[in-house]
């Protein structure tokens, strides 16, 4: 906290990130069609990284550039490339998902926003203004992440939302506490690799079985009356 | 020891004046009755005669039924005549009657019925069948009502001993208790099912479809036909000396004198005698009732016996 | 130490070994060969500790005391012994046309991966790799949930995918807070995750942070432990897989998981200074028994049916940490492993009851005991056991569990033993008919190895009749770190 | 000693049960060694429990099994010891009895394994229960019991009654087992800990002893077979191979009233006047209703498991008139309660052995276990038909066989309901005594329906009319059931003398005025009150009886008779199904308890002629309305909260991630 007296800029600047990564996970909720999806989610990897950078240069902990540089190749690239392959190989380029419920789901997303101030308001009382409301942001988008797991009907979305969730913790880790140990971050960022590759061969699967990707279809398992 | 075994051969005395007053006292119902309906009827000794006929009679056994056919006769016969010896006739305190007591006395009736119903269906003609489930059916309604009396006698006189009770009844004096009032009434009633009289049975009867008791014994013949017969009577003389000794006790003998003995023995001829006269009176007033109204009948027994049961601890003990 | 390293060096290696020649006929018993020298190290951990006590690693990246000792050495066992089984169940499964080389390959790799995750789950002393380990368990897993392909079991991996990934998910964002409160505390950066260090500082944590990475490592662990409503992942998983997989589940991630989150409760509750992990814990256990058990009444699948039990279970045991004291703590330590054994051995059961009929279709399975006696009793005594029939050790810890709610939360008991008639009742009219009566036409006795079933009963069985000594010290001693207080020592 | 040798019989029992296991490869050794072993079991056990008991020791011991913390307590004290007999004797009896009647078994399509592993484990359970001195071992030993005698309903599995009635026993005992496991729990809640000897330390309020109560009366009442948590009962017992049902029906019902002494008279402490009037109730209620569904059965061993329960009921009625008694301040009277509630146990254990034994018998031999099919095998199976006969005149309750005795018992303590205050309890026990009176003759109307429609009259099939005797080890097992019988009911004297230890160690007292007269005269009170002298009863029967016998039997002529064919109305030669049927005999009793039962009945007339039908066809069901109370309900319950809880999994994995969502908004919220 004392390296960041001096620099108000930079935390300025890392303020106006979060509002950013926010708003990316909005335009998340308010985007139908895929592609488009993606490229947000594609942003939103950036904008951590460059957050990432930032708070690297800031507090001076230089492991952290080797994760913005992870993060950016994994999250602003390779991640949704992986995705935008997928999208375009599943001929899912122009599929969009249905407009129902688009500004219920917006206005419950700003109410999470809300929520998490609130949630976060009593964590960090002892702390400082600045990292309460990162910590609220990145719980906000976890919240928004699920809730655009929930809406969404195409398990390509569904792994977006889930990508962008682990977004949201990551930026919180690097902005809170100024990145994990490096092993975890490794062993993180390795997961989250092989989860999306896997995510892909999932994909493929279900189109094998079902012939489609929404997910609304995959309910032979269940308890209720037919 | 002299006086114990006087008082032992008084009692085997006693039981074979049971035993040997039983055909009589059917003899007499009998009479009264058929004078009741305005005919002569038969002798006193009549009955004697029947046995004595019966006994000299041959043997005849009905194809397929077993040893228990045979020996039921003479349980029946040793539990009833066991059950005489323990009811005080003319006096008390005889050792038989501490063998067993009134609950003793009534599984003495109930053996004696289970054997008799076994016999019944030994032979496999659907008469014994119907007559072992008629006889079970109305006994095992007549019982509860029979020791619900029983208790009630029991619970004021504070004993299930025959002898001691009535010593205690004796000795209490002329007290008019609601509670004895019910319960000879429900023992009447409950004595007319059990000793199968009408209404509930018919002894005289053997139309198939009504009757009981004759519906088991249909397939007995010469002397075992004479043992259930002999029987019958033994437990109506029982149940008859029951009432007449444990509700109208005066008179039993409580010493072993001579004279007390006497007494006693006239007492209960009298009370016999009465009471007989007033059973026939009333089966020749009533009409005999289909099977089904006998649980009513014995239904209302029960009742008597517990309210006789219920004014006893209301009425006489307070709450 | 070396027995430590070795424990997840064999089943790492394994898993890459077989991920190159997992096709060959001689891979079953590779993987046979490598989970049992894998239980050897761990039985020698398991001595280790017995011997010296806790074991702590050079770089305190390890750490093996009394409460996760004797589940590395469990998680081994029960690796071992479903790898017994998996071998001909594969090989009947390859047979049968269901299965390809390729997918083998993967099958068997995975299958030691799996183990591999278990274990470094188990064996670590640092909460993130804890993290990264229970990811690495379902990434490990999901593939062989679709390994069939067929439309069901592709829904189900989904399913378990992008549920226990969106759970994870949460657990790691409870990490990260908890690793933002421990910043506070503890300077060096590297060590703020090691369990060790927090537990050691716990008391001086910030209570409102930790209380709200308590609740995302609840609901994100808890998502793998199967509790109510977090459970829907775990009956598809566990029905649609092939069963040596659905053993494993059972018998160790769902354990793991539950480990994963005691350890948190055990930094969180000197954190917090309130009972409010112990009574959510409570919350979430009495609500996934009471639902499991409504559940087992309306299952048509044999796997899915044990699944729901296994929910039961989990949900049992999640309730008695969180009754909390010695007592409890005791009989849920000890459900964890007689819940583990027994339910293994009836997925390797029911498995074969399944190649057997030919289905997985409760109503198609019928009067295995006439089919194939090994198999039919091994059910009906497995599930005996498994409702907490004595002399089986399943109900000794009941019998805890219910003792200790009993002092201290005497209202709930009733609930608890409802649940249990009723969870019996569902478990048994299922088995009934299946285990009973005449053997259908359609129906053949097939190549079965029940020794591993026999042994793991038996065990049961013997922990039912007394508990070993180096056992219950174990145990003992494990209460001792997460309530507080020893049994033995001052015990009723 | 004598807990070592009670502990030799339990391994005994186990070491047969485990000897079984050859049976596959050895048949006919590893036969002989079960039931060798067994019966050597069964010895020990009574010589164990008979030390015990006569002596009046308490010994214990514990073993190094079970927690940790908590080792298994064994102790045998004189009511164990008599649990022990009774269990002992049953099982000397089956062990002679079983080697003739698993021959059966032996070439069957199942194998005998399971048959003689689970009989072993089944003994040595009852045992271990009568010995447990913890809550623990209690429970283990108890669910072994019941684990054990689950296997054996299930044996012949083929038939989907029988999986359907172990199901149900199962259930039942599982449900049984967690109250009663409530139950221990709320004594060691309070007592600080599950050896009894520290659940006898419990301070417990009224209330709280009052809950303990219910849940032990719930628990082994459900086991005990008490209306009406008794259908199970009707329906498992039956269907065991018949040498088990002997063990389940005499001998597992009083390990379950063992339990009911046990957690009330002695782990409760002093029992409240208001749980005996409670016991009192059921045990009428069991008693009557158990003799009414009986009488309705034309299965015999089902018939025989409905009047367990009947029995059961009685044996209740005087545990519950003796804690009356001993809650209202008469100790005295409690005692006799007690004995008289004890005696019925050893009782009822020995003569529904004999019935039972005498079932299977029938069974083994005519393959027929419908009353409706049989009829004459008196000529048949003679030694049979008499030991059965013995039986039914025992649970009839007439004297002077053993049955009678205890019931008597069971009626003085009623009667001396006068020494209460309160009158209403005054005028309801003599009530519940009437309806013991009921039951009893009811009881008799049941047996002599028995007795006379299986063994007199004709046979009624044709796998009846070949049926022949039984071997002669089955033919000894019934008889030592039946002498044992006839010796309670004629030295009845002795047998409250020897029960008497039971009472000065629950109690605190004997019941010295029982035997005051010397070996001849029972007087329970005192000699004035009620005395019964059974040795004369049965001398007096055989003297009158016998004197009559021998005067008409004496003279030659009069010692032939001649057969002549019975009046059937003229009808032809006499054929077996103009007997009166089961059905038949118990009309007039179905017409007039109606409302008992759920009766469906229906005549159908077929071929339309008018007045004269050509075909009539009778169908009736007598069904238990316990489970249209009771049961169904609760199944129905389950059900459908089943399908509400069904719903919330709707197989979208959009709702469960909702689900997780919400949950985590929750618990969000909530820490805030």
């Amino acid at each position: 906290m004392n390296a960041l007296q001096g620099l108000d800029l930079t935390r300025q600047l890392i303020l106006l990130l979060a509002a950013l990564v926010l708003f990316s996970s909005f335009a998340m909720l308010a985007q139908s069609r895929l592609v488009g999806l993606v490229r947000v989610f594609a942003w939103q990897g950036v904008l951590l990284a460059v957050t990432t950078g930032l708070v690297a240069y800031a507090s001076g902990h230089t492991h952290l550039y080797a994760s913005a540089v992870l993060t950016f190749f994994l999250k602003g690239l390779l991640i949704p490339w992986i995705l935008h392959r997928m999208v375009l190989r599943l001929g899912l380029e122009s599929a969009r998902e249905s407009d129902a419920y688009r500004t219920p789901v917006q206005l419950a997303g700003a109410g999470l926003v809300v929520f998490s101030y609130y949630v976060a308001l009593p964590v960090v009382q002892l702390s400082a203004l600045f990292t309460r409301n990162t910590i609220a942001v990145s719980l906000a988008v976890v919240l928004l992440g699920m809730l655009l797991m929930i809406s969404r009907h195409k398990a390509v979305s569904q792994v977006v939302g889930f990508m962008s969730i682990e977004n949201g913790l990551f930026f919180a880790a690097v902005v809170a506490t100024y990145g994990m140990p490096m092993v975890v971050e490794l062993g993180v960022a390795f997961d989250v690799l092989v989860a999306a590759i896997l995510f892909g061969v999932v994909f493929l699967q279900i189109r094998a079985s079902i012939d489609t990707l929404d997910v609304d279809r995959l309910n032979r398992l269940s308890e209720s009356e037919p | 020891m002299a006086d114990h075994l006087t008082s032992w051969v008084l009692a085997l005395v006693q039981t074979a004046l049971f035993v040997a007053g039983a055909p009589l006292l059917a003899g007499w119902l009998k009479r009264v009755k058929c004078r009741l309906q305005n005919r002569r009827g038969p002798r006193l000794t009549q009955p004697y005669r029947d046995l004595l006929r019966l006994f000299r009679k041959e043997l005849l056994l009905p194809e397929g039924s077993s040893w228990v056919f045979r020996a039921a006769p003479y349980v029946i016969f040793g539990a009833i005549v066991l059950a005489a010896a323990v009811v005080p006739l003319i006096a008390l305190r005889l050792p038989t009657s501490a063998i067993a007591d009134v609950i003793v006395l009534v599984g003495f009736f109930a053996l004696a019925r289970f054997f008799l119903a076994l016999a019944g269906m030994d032979v496999g003609t659907a008469f014994g069948g119907m007559g072992a489930s008629r006889e079970m059916t109305v006994a095992s309604l007549a019982e509860p009502a029979l020791l619900m009396a029983v208790f009630t006698l029991a619970m004021s006189a504070g004993t299930t001993d025959l002898s001691v009770a009535i010593q205690r009844i004796l000795s209490s004096g002329l007290v008019i208790r609601p509670s004895f009032v019910f319960a000879l009434l429900g023992l009447l009633l409950v004595a007319v099912a059990e000793t199968g009289r009408i209404p509930v049975d018919n002894p005289a009867t053997h139309l198939e479809l009504t009757m009981i008791h004759e519906a088991m014994v249909l397939e007995y013949s010469g002397r075992h036909l004479a043992l259930m017969e002999w029987a019958a009577q033994i437990k109506f003389m029982i149940y008859a000396a029951l009432i007449a000794n444990i509700f109208l006790p005066w008179g039993i003998a409580v010493g072993f004198g001579f004279g007390a003995l006497a007494l006693g023995a006239a007492a209960v001829a009298v009370k016999l005698a009465l009471l007989a006269a007033l059973l026939a009176v009333s089966e020749t007033l009533l009409a005999k009732m289909r099977l089904f109204a006998a649980p009513q009948f014995l239904g209302f027994a029960y009742l008597l016996c517990l309210l006789g049961m219920l004014s006893h601890v209301i009425l006489e003990v307070g709450g | 130490m070396i027995a430590v390293y070795l424990t997840l060096a064999l089943p790492l290696a394994g898993a890459l070994w077989l991920g190159a020649f997992g096709h060959r006929r001689s891979a079953g018993w590779v993987n046979v060969a490598v989970s049992g020298a894998t239980f050897g190290a761990s039985a020698a951990v398991a001595a280790d500790v017995l011997r010296g006590g806790p074991l702590l690693s050079g770089g305190r990246m390890f750490y093996i005391d009394a409460f996760n000792v004797y589940l590395v050495a469990l998680t081994a066992f029960v690796g071992f012994t479903t790898a017994i089984f998996s071998r001909p169940y594969m090989v009947h499964e390859v047979e049968a046309g269901r299965v390809n080389a390729r997918r083998m390959r993967l099958y068997h790799s995975m299958y030691q991966g799996f183990l591999f995750t278990m274990l470094l789950a188990l064996s670590t002393n640092n909460l993130g790799i804890l993290w990264v380990a229970m990811e690495g368990a379902t990434l490990a897993t999901v593939l062989l949930v679709s390994l069939y392909r067929t439309p069901e079991s592709v829904e189900a991996a989904w399913k378990y995918f992008i549920l226990c990934g969106v759970g994870i998910a949460q657990a790691l964002f409870g990490t990260v807070l908890l690793y933002f409160a421990a910043a506070r505390v503890i300077h060096a950066r590297d060590e703020a995750l090691l369990w060790t260090s927090l537990h050691a500082a716990a008391p001086g944590l910030e209570p409102a942070v930790v209380g709200l990475a308590f609740v995302f490592l609840l609901v994100g662990y808890g998502t793998k432990v199967g509790l109510v409503p977090l459970h829907n992942w775990l009956p598809d998983a566990h029905s649609e897989g092939p069963t040596p997989m659905s053993a494993i589940l059972s018998g160790l991630l769902l354990n793991v998981a539950l480990y994963a989150v005691v350890r948190v409760k055990m930094i969180v509750d000197p954190a917090l200074g309130t009972p409010l992990a112990g009574r959510l814990m409570m919350g979430f256990g009495m609500l996934s028994f009471l639902v499991a058990v409504l559940f087992l009444h309306r299952q048509r699948d044999i796997k899915r049916l044990y699944s729901y039990s296994s929910i039961e279970h989990m949900g049992l045991m999640t309730f008695a940490f969180g009754v909390g004291g010695p007592l409890a703590t005791f009989g849920a330590l000890l459900h964890m492993t007689v819940h583990s054994l027994t339910k293994s051995s009836i997925f390797v059961t029911a498995g074969h009851a399944a190649h057997i009929a030919g289905t997985q279709r409760i109503e198609q399975i019928r009067g295995l005991i006439r089919t194939q006696p090994a198999v039919g009793w091994g059910l009906l005594l497995g599930t005996a056991a498994i409702a907490g029939f004595p002399p089986f050790g399943v109900f000794t810890s009941e019998f805890l569990v219910l003792s200790a709610t009993m002092k201290a939360w005497p209202w709930l008991t009733p609930l608890l033993l409802i649940g249990l008639g009723v969870a019996f009742g569902g478990l048994f009219r299922h088995l009934h008919p299946m285990v009973y009566g005449e053997r259908p036409d359609s129906q053949s006795a097939v190549a079965a190895n029940m020794l591993p079933v026999a042994v793991q009963l038996a065990l049961v069985l013997w922990l039912g009749l007394a508990i070993p000594g180096f056992l219950a010290h174990w145990f003992d001693q494990a209460t001792h770190l997460i309530a507080g207080a020893t049994l033995l020592g001052g015990g009723s | 000693m004598s807990l070592s040798l009670a502990l030799w019989a339990v391994l005994g029992a186990l070491a047969s049960g485990l000897l079984g296991l050859a049976a596959d490869r050895f048949p006919a050794p590893a036969k002989a060694a079960v039931f060798a072993l067994l019966g050597l079991s069964g010895l020990g056990a009574v010589l164990g429990g008979g030390d015990a008991l006569l002596r009046g020791l308490t010994t214990a011991q514990t073993f190094p099994l079970g927690l940790p913390w908590l080792h298994w307590h064994l102790c045998l004290d004189p009511l164990s010891g008599f649990f022990l007999i009774v269990i002992g004797i049953a099982t000397v009896a089956v062990s002679v009895y079983g080697p003739g009647y698993v021959r059966e078994y032996e070439h069957g399509r199942q194998s005998t394994v399971p048959l003689y592993l689970f009989t072993g484990i089944f003994v040595s359970g009852m045992q271990l229960v009568v010995l447990a001195a913890d809550a623990f071992s209690f429970m283990v030993a108890w669910e072994l019991m019941s684990l054990s005698s689950y296997f054996l309903v299930a044996y012949q599995h083929q038939h989907a009654a029988n999986r359907r009635a172990a199901f149900l026993y199962l259930l039942m005992a599982e449900v049984g087992g967690l109250a009663i496991l409530l139950a221990f729990g709320v004594l060691a809640a309070f007592g600080g800990g599950f050896s009894f000897a520290a659940m006898r330390a419990a301070a417990l309020g009224p209330g709280w002893a009052s809950v303990a109560f219910v849940f032990a009366l719930f628990g082994f009442g459900m086991k005990a077979g008490l209306v009406p948590l008794h259908a199970w009962l009707p329906e498992a017992h039956p269907v065991a191979p018949s040498h088990v049902s002997a063990l389940m029906s005499g001998v597992m019902l009083k390990v379950a009233l063992y339990g009911l002494i046990r957690f009330t008279f002695d782990l409760l402490g002093g029992p409240h006047w208001d749980w005996g009037l409670v016991l009192l109730l059921a045990g009428s209620a069991s008693a009557l209703l158990g003799v009414l569904y009986a009488l309705m059965q034309h299965d015999l061993k089902r018939l025989l498991a409905y009047h367990s329960v009947e029995n059961v009921g009685i044996i209740c009625m005087g545990l519950g008139l003796a804690m009356i008694f001993a809650g209202t301040g008469h100790p005295r009277l409690a005692v006799l309660g007690l004995i008289a509630a004890l005696y019925h146990t050893l009782n009822h254990s020995l003569f529904k052995g004999l019935l039972f034994l005498g079932a299977g018998a029938v069974l083994q031999r005519s393959h027929e276990g419908d009353l409706e099919r049989m009829g004459g095998l008196i000529g048949r199976m003679p030694v049979t038909a008499l030991f059965f006969l013995i039986g039914c005149i025992s649970i009839s309750a007439l004297p002077p066989f053993n049955g009678f005795v205890s019931e008597w018992l069971t009626f003085q303590a009623a009667l001396q309901a006068p020494a209460l205050h309160s009158g209403v309890l005054r005028a309801l026990i003599p009530v519940t005594a009437a309806a013991l009176a009921l039951t009893g003759a009811l009881a008799a109307a049941c047996f002599v329906k028995v007795f006379g429609v299986a063994f007199l009259g004709r046979a009624r099939s044709r796998h009846v009319r070949h049926a022949r005797e039984v071997d002669l080890g089955m033919r000894a097992g019934q008889g030592l059931l039946a002498a044992l019988c006839l010796v309670f009911g004629v030295l009845p004297t002795y047998t409250v003398q020897a029960l008497e230890p039971i009472a000065h160690q629950l109690l605190g007292r004997g019941l010295p005025s029982a035997s005051a007269q010397g070996w001849l005269w029972l007087t329970p009170v005192s000699p004035q009150t009620a005395s019964y002298a059974a040795p004369l009863v049965l001398a007096g029967m055989v003297l009158f009886g016998g004197v009559m016998f021998a005067l008409l039997n004496a003279r030659r002529r009069t010692r032939r008779v001649r057969r002549t064919i019975p009046w059937a109305c003229g009808f032809g030669p006499l054929d077996a199904r103009m007997q009166y049927t089961s059905t038949a005999f118990t009309h007039p009793i179905r017409r007039i308890f109606r409302p008992v039962w759920e009766i469906h009945e229906e005549v159908e007339t077929g071929g339309d002629r008018g007045l004269r039908p050509a075909a009539l066809r009778h169908r009736l069901h007598v069904e238990d309305r316990s489970w249209r109370v009771l049961y169904e309900p609760v199944g129905r319950w389950v059900a459908v909260a089943a399908r509400q809880v069904g719903r919330i999994q709707t197989g979208s994995v959009r709702t469960y991630l909702a689900y997780s969502f919400l949950t985590l908004v929750v618990l969000l919220w909530l820490i805030t």
